[in-house]
């Protein structure tokens, strides 16, 4: 299983990186578990995720080509 | 409804009258109101020089226009229009134009205030601001709504 | 703040983008709210074909300038602008402007609704509609304000 | 004593006339005095009432060169 993964803002500037394909081996993986492959940081509040340009939490269960976005709270307006 | 995300500097004033003239039907709506947000050059007590504000193209807009249909849901109104600026800025520029067309000023007051609100507590947007010391960092909350964005999705 | 009577068509969006670039110091309001309300073509069940705004000169500006300065009493605002028909119009024809800068927004949007609340309900201005038919009328109450006129002067 | 008084939209078509010079003999008197001189309209509800520019009712006592205005409720905006 393969998913598309992208960074924004200060998350951008830790992970340094703004956007990679990550590959599962198996063919279930939650949001929790792609997190801990791409970062030592500990997921919490101030982690905000969303898949295929939806908001969601780390429970959520990926598919195969999904987009899945990490980024710090919203600062907008 | 209709959201445009732009790189340019936005003319609100010109932006919400081109939309009126292209989108409403003459003679069937009572009022607008409109809410436009601008760069102030002060912030948290530092003096800022410039922002950058970064997004998520596609999410942006799809959750813009997520919260403007829960507006056009919950209140009687005609029609919204949402404009917001991305990319470099200077004090003084329009960031955000939330325009709210309706028969009865109340459900366009009531909607423009719940698209504001909800769009600057949800939208994924990121101000990164400049100091006039020359200091880059990220805004780490809303002055006007400090802690809400931590809401979402839970 | 200030108040203008307009005799010709007004231009709600160029006239709030005048007063600001004149009478806004840059850079230090966060935000503006409008009320623009217009003409609509049809009233309490007619089909309106032209309307004719009579209002009290002198008195019309006194009690709006009155209505604002209560806004700023009562919200932390920096500025308002009003501007307001009179004479004839037609349908799509923008009647009122209400602008109201302030720092947070949440300030802008109460003192606007209270300005234009109020002055709907107690500046003298009075409508004269004329019908498809011909006919003409003097409008006998506000339709989104039934009866409140009556409350003043008690 | 005398007060200019105007009158305005549907009154104004009522009375005949949008403005006028009134005078009162005594030094004294209200707006009801005034209205009772100028109209044959009972004082109600739908009559407003100012004074040099300022909503007032028609207990008001009338000074020498007071503007006084007579019209319906408002309909603006």
């Amino acid at each position: 299983m393969k998913v598309k993964v992208r960074y924004f803002a200060s998350l951008r500037d830790k992970i340094g990186r703004s956007d990679e394909q990550v590959s599962f081996d198996g063919a279930s993986a939650t949001v929790s578990d792609l997190w801990t492959k791409v970062s030592n940081i500990p997921a919490s509040d101030s982690i905000l995720v969303a898949v295929n340009m939806e908001y969601t939490n780390m429970n959520h269960k990926l598919k195969d080509g999904d987009e899945v976005a990490f980024f710090p709270p919203v600062t907008g307006g | 409804m209709k959201v445009k995300i732009l790189k340019d500097a936005m003319d609100p004033y010109k932006e919400v009258s081109d939309y009126e003239r292209e989108a409403l039907p003459p003679g069937k709506h009572g009022g607008v109101v409109l809410f436009v947000g601008t760069m102030r050059d002060f912030n948290d007590g530092n003096d800022v020089r410039a922002m950058s504000l970064d997004h998520y193209p596609g999410m942006t807009e799809k959750h813009i226009e997520k919260v403007m249909q829960e507006a056009h849901d919950r209140w009687d109104i005609m029609d919204s229009y949402v404009v917001h600026r991305v990319g470099d800025m200077v004090p003084t520029d329009p960031i955000v134009l939330v325009a709210v067309w309706s028969a009865h000023r109340r459900d366009s007051f009531d909607a423009c205030r719940y698209i504001i609100n909800y769009l600057k507590e949800s939208a994924p947007f990121w101000k990164c601001e400049v100091t006039k010391a020359g200091v880059k960092h990220w805004v780490e909350h809303n002055s006007e709504d400090p802690g809400v964005a931590k809401r979402i999705a839970k």
